[in-house]
């Protein structure tokens, strides 16, 4: 089933004056319950205006958006935008910068309390965002101002995770981090997923993190969706997509180059294992040939 | 939205007032505020008057614009009047009851209309076709002088410059802490004023920690370039005075020399 | 080639008050030559940015020396003279733009020097034109985007003609657009007008075109060499939380597979080569 | 003082006039009388409360100064004597932004506000019954922001923000 579906919806900002701008023009989409979405698209293609749709932070100027089967902006349920954002988390760039509170608990506790939960369920909430994003129980009581800047963007995604979301969002949530820290958000992310079954969209602009992560690829240009589909297929477009400004993982470019210089290589290669495995597949079929 | 906030009221042109150089505009508007207060004669506020709507002519700025200034304060200019007509006392020209009218009650009335009017609209003229950098730039030009008497002038207009460099940024920022914040199922919409002033905290907390994050890696920034303070500092962009400006000081001159002509010899009714 | 920076047994730590003092750097030697793009990489935290402030007196070292074409960073009035040698650009180009119209913030530092107001304008105006911003000189720097300000704030950098520009992190929050503008800029720079840059990086394509990497972990350098030599230590570098490109792992792995392929592979084209020989 | 501390605070009191400045004229507008509440008097007292004297007084007239120059010049002067009043009102050597040397601070604000626009109300129209009829939305606005101000002022106490962010280089 659809958990996220948006029907010809539009965004304009400042319409009707001289700096009108489409952000989001005609998208018609469908994300399914317990996707893993990796959404790319160059500067400006409206990833970053269509997010803010799924959790009613913004309203389309036309067409409709459905959260869990619910038109969240239709009259009877207008009023209930905020338990929207409950079920659809968004982490927004850079989220360390809105940490406020005194401690990491408190901090991570805001959206929960915001729900009206009792303090036993928030206790239990906080406790269990901790763990999902790996900070240890000594640091519920710190300042967040005292961490390191990996430490507290952890915080920052733990507070959205508390919300127990049915869809969480995030917008380059690795952006600024050491190699060894992106591994370790995203591989926190996707374990989040798997243990969850939560629908996961993630934007970035590493091609090499969404094919590693990612299942399906939403493909952002000019503020319309150019393509919403598998990590395969959205990938085997290669030509268009760098026409677009964006790229394919190195490898795969590698073994466009192969098979444009004439070998018969698999096109379906985007991660450093598929790679591997492709070439060992290609270098022993090579040596029994040889042998026969 | 508040990313779609224009600083200011500086409506952009080619006028001869918008050409004219700023400290020439500035220093015309202080004339002309110490005119107002010298008019000493019913006849004398003409001058001001046709002074100030032939500039806005020739400015090409809107008459409905010049004006948006004064509506907010219009219902209490009008019952401020209404109150001095009644108040002052003098020969009465309409009895009703206890209330009279009197001539000098509706004299003291006008010039105080005329004059909160003509104050607001003159100034606004100034913002209207200057902006806010020529303002700023003609603001620490004026002031230097004060430098002698070791008024900090190079700081203030540093500090001037910082500000308006960063106003759009933090607009943008406070915008985006804000949307955070709401997906975090803060509300800001509603409730009374405690609810509404506790909401705020969530907000000037990021808002003030990145703004010292900020000062501190811009002030890294300037040091990096080799700031240090006023002494020895050039400026690329020199303002010049031209014949325009002498123009415009002329006509001043000459209103101003009007009223005090007419104070002078003009017969007053009071 | 001549030594530009050199630093001799540079030792740094934090002063805090009540605190423990944090020790962020220990006993580094290192030298930038004339001419030279070197990368500094090294994960978070590692002291990368506290090594470039010592380059151009920011911070003074708490042991050792660090000396700037022949000039002792800790000798107060040179201050300004090692300044305006080594330049520093930034990781957020908001915070490091001063002035509200970028020919004026671009003309901010040689304001600063004191120099002729028609002398300014004329290396404000080359200094634009280098990093391609010129028709952009009249703007509000609010109105560009990341890769724009950044090259703006470069811009701001070369107008005092320094002989070297240290860059930390300066593409850390830009998109791959303006990564690539901001990237073909400082190797611009390097190439034709033979300036000297250091840049700090997360990102190991852009390490890839350097002449020669530093690895810095923990206050100590713990690697040096060119690209090639660095990146063909893949487990060395991910023991150090640090990557490499995706065709390096792929031939690193091949080999261990037992596959007769080079491990100092580093560019595309190169592995394409590589593996085509390996299967024809 | 050394250059580079010089130099911070100057940024800093800097991005504080922005803050003012914004809060002044843009953000959380309370709809009030024929006009609204603006918190900017609230900034104005908490970069009283954290900045040395010269620079909290910079911040406060450059901020309310420039946000009274693009729209109504003719209150510049007023609100720059008015405002550095204000911040000699309050002192930043205190350890704690709320304290009973800033809740005086407060009301010696709160009347320094008042008569200071009352007077110069009067002197800039020539008419003294003006502010006496705009008394009404002169009393009540200095009293919200004067309120805001304990209530922000508490929070970042509990924060510790003064302490981390101005007497490590302050
Ligand atoms: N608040 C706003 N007011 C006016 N225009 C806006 C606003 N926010 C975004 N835009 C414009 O809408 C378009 C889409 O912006 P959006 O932020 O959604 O892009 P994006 O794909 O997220 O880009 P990025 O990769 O840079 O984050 C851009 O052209 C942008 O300039
Ligand atoms: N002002 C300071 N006071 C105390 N400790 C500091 C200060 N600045 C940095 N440090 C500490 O010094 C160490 C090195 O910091 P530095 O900023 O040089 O690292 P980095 O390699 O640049 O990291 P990143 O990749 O995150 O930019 C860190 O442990 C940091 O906590
Ligand atoms: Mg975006
Ligand atoms: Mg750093």
């Amino acid at each position: 089933m659809a958990i996220i579906k948006t029907e010809h919806l539009s965004h304009v900002y400042s319409e009707g004056t001289p700096f009108e701008k489409v952000a989001v023009g005609d998208v018609s989409l469908e994300i399914e319950q317990g996707a893993f979405v990796g959404v790319i698209g160059h500067t400006g293609s409206g990833k970053s205006t269509l997010i803010q749709h799924f959790n009613g932070l913004l309203k389309p100027t036309s067409g409709k958006i459905m959260v869990d089967g619910k038109d969240i902006w239709a009259e009877e349920n207008k009023k209930n935008i905020r338990n929207v954002r409950f079920q659809v988390g968004l982490v927004f760039q850079y989220p360390e910068y809105q940490l406020f509170e005194e401690t990491v608990y408190k901090d991570i506790a805001f959206g929960p309390g915001n729900m009206g939960l009792s303090e036993e369920e928030i206790h239990t909430r906080v406790s269990e965002a901790m763990e999902f994003v790996g900070l240890k129980e000594k640091y519920a009581q710190k300042s967040p101002f005292d961490l390191s800047g990996g430490q507290k963007r952890r915080v920052a995604i733990a507070g959205v995770i508390a919300m127990r979301p049915k869809v969480l969002i995030l917008d380059e949530p690795t952006a600024g981090l050491d190699p060894k820290g992106r591994d370790k958000i995203l591989g926190q992310i996707r374990e989040y997923h798997q243990q969850t079954q939560s629908t996961i969209l993630l934007v970035s602009h590493s091609m090499e993190d969404i094919a590693k992560y990612a299942g399906k690829v939403l493909v952002m240009n000019h503020a319309g969706v150019f393509d919403y589909d598998t990590v395969e297929r959205v990938f085997s477009r290669s030509a268009e997509l760098t026409r677009m400004g964006l790229s394919v993982p190195q490898v795969s470019r590698v073994f466009e180059r192969l098979s444009s210089e004439g070998l018969s290589v698999s096109q379906n290669v985007y991660t450093v294992e598929q790679a591997q495995r492709e070439i060992l597949r290609l270098y022993t079929q090579k040596k029994e040939g040889f042998h026969a | 939205m508040l990313r779609d906030i224009t600083i200011g009221q500086y409506f952009p042109g080619k006028s001869v007032i918008h050409r004219m150089d700023p400290r020439m505009k500035l220093i015309l508007s202080l004339v002309y505020i110490v005119m107002l207060f010298c008019v000493g004669t019913e006849i004398g506020f003409l001058v001001p008057i046709v002074f100030l709507i032939v500039a806005i002519q020739i400015s090409k700025i809107p008459m409905k614009m010049v004006l948006k200034g004064i509506k907010p304060i219009l219902p209490l200019i009008i019952f401020t009047a209404v109150l001095n007509i009644f108040f002052v006392s003098g020969t009465p020209l309409v009895q009703w009851g206890f209330l009279t009218i009197s001539l000098e009650g509706i004299l003291v009335a006008l010039k105080m209309v005329i004059r909160i009017i003509f104050l607001i609209m003159g100034t606004s003229l100034l913002t209207y076709t200057t902006s806010p950098i020529a303002l700023t730039d003609a603001i620490e030009q004026l002031l230097k002088p004060l430098n002698k008497i070791k008024f900090p002038v190079h700081e203030m207009a540093m500090m001037m410059t910082i500000a308006l460099r960063f106003i759009p940024t933090l607009i943008e920022e406070t915008d985006k802490i804000m949307s955070a914040q709401k997906a975090r199922g803060a509300d800001m919409e509603s409730g009374g004023l405690r609810q509404r002033i506790k909401a705020m905290i969530p907000i000037l907390i990021p808002l003030f920690v990145s703004a010292f994050r900020r000062a501190e890696e811009l002030a890294l920034a300037m040091e990096c370039r080799c700031y240090r303070g006023g002494e020895g500092r050039t400026r690329m962009r020199q303002l010049h005075y031209s014949r325009l400006d002498w123009y415009g000081a002329a006509c001043m001159a000459l209103c101003f020399a009007v009223v005090i002509v007419l104070n002078l010899f003009a017969p007053t009714l009071l | 080639m001549k030594e530009l920076i050199s630093t001799e047994h540079l030792h740094f730590e934090y002063v805090r008050a009540e605190e423990e003092n944090v020790l962020v750097l220990n006993d580094i030697n290192i030298s930038i030559h004339e001419g030279e793009f070197v990368a500094v990489l090294g994960h978070n935290g590692s002291g990368k940015s506290t090594l470039a402030k010592h380059f151009n007196a920011v911070l003074l070292p708490t042991g050792g020396k660090v000396l700037v074409d022949g000039i002792d960073t800790a000798q107060p009035d040179r201050v300004f003279d090692i300044r305006q040698r080594i330049g520093m650009v930034f990781q957020n180009p908001d915070n490091q733009i001063v002035a509200t119209i970028v020919e004026e913030d671009v003309a901010f530092a040689l304001e600063n020097l004191g120099i002729e107001p028609a002398e300014i304008r004329k290396r404000v105006d080359d200094a634009l034109k280098k990093v391609d911003m010129y028709e952009f000189k009249e703007h509000a720097p609010h109105q560009l985007s990341g890769g724009q300000k950044q090259r703006v704030a470069i811009a701001g950098i070369i107008a005092m003609r320094p002989e070297c520009i240290v860059l930390d992190e300066p593409t850390a929050m830009l998109d791959p657009k303006g990564r690539r503008e901001v990237l073909n800029t400082v190797m611009e720079l390097n190439r034709e007008h033979s300036t000297t840059i250091a840049l700090i990086t997360h990102y190991m394509d852009e390490a890839v075109h350097a002449d020669r990497i530093i690895v810095v972990d923990h206050g100590d350098v713990v690697m040096t060499g060119t690209p090639r030599e660095i990146f063909s230590q893949v487990d060395k570098m991910k023991e150090l939380g640090l990557d490499v490109p995706q065709v390096t792992e792929l031939c690193h792995r091949l080999k261990q597979e037992g596959l007769p392929v080079p491990d100092d592979v580093i560019t595309e084209e190169e592995c394409t080569a590589v593996l085509k020989q390996l299967l024809q | 003082m050394i250059q580079s501390e010089k130099v911070h605070l100057l940024t800093i009191s800097s991005i504080f006039a922005a803050i003012i400045f914004l809060f002044t004229a843009y953000f959380f507008h309370i709809p009030f009388a024929t006009g609204y509440i603006h918190f900017g008097d609230t900034l104005v007292f908490l970069a009283a409360a954290l900045l040395p004297k010269p620079y909290a007084i910079g911040a406060a007239v450059v901020g309310m100064g420039l946000s009274d120059l693009m729209t109504a010049p003719i209150w510049v002067l007023p609100t720059v004597l008015i405002k550095t009043l204000v911040v000699l009102s309050f002192s930043s050597k205190t350890e704690k932004i709320v304290c009973s040397r800033n809740m005086i601070g407060v009301i010696c604000a709160y009347f320094v506000n008042v008569t200071g626009y009352f007077v110069f109300t009067g002197i800039l129209y020539q008419d003294w019954l003006f502010p006496i009829v705009r008394l009404y939305t002169d009393l009540i606005p200095p009293f919200i922001c004067g309120i805001l101000f304990i209530a922000i002022g508490k929070v970042l106490d509990r924060t510790r923000l003064k302490e981390k962010f101005f007497t490590v280089r302050g």
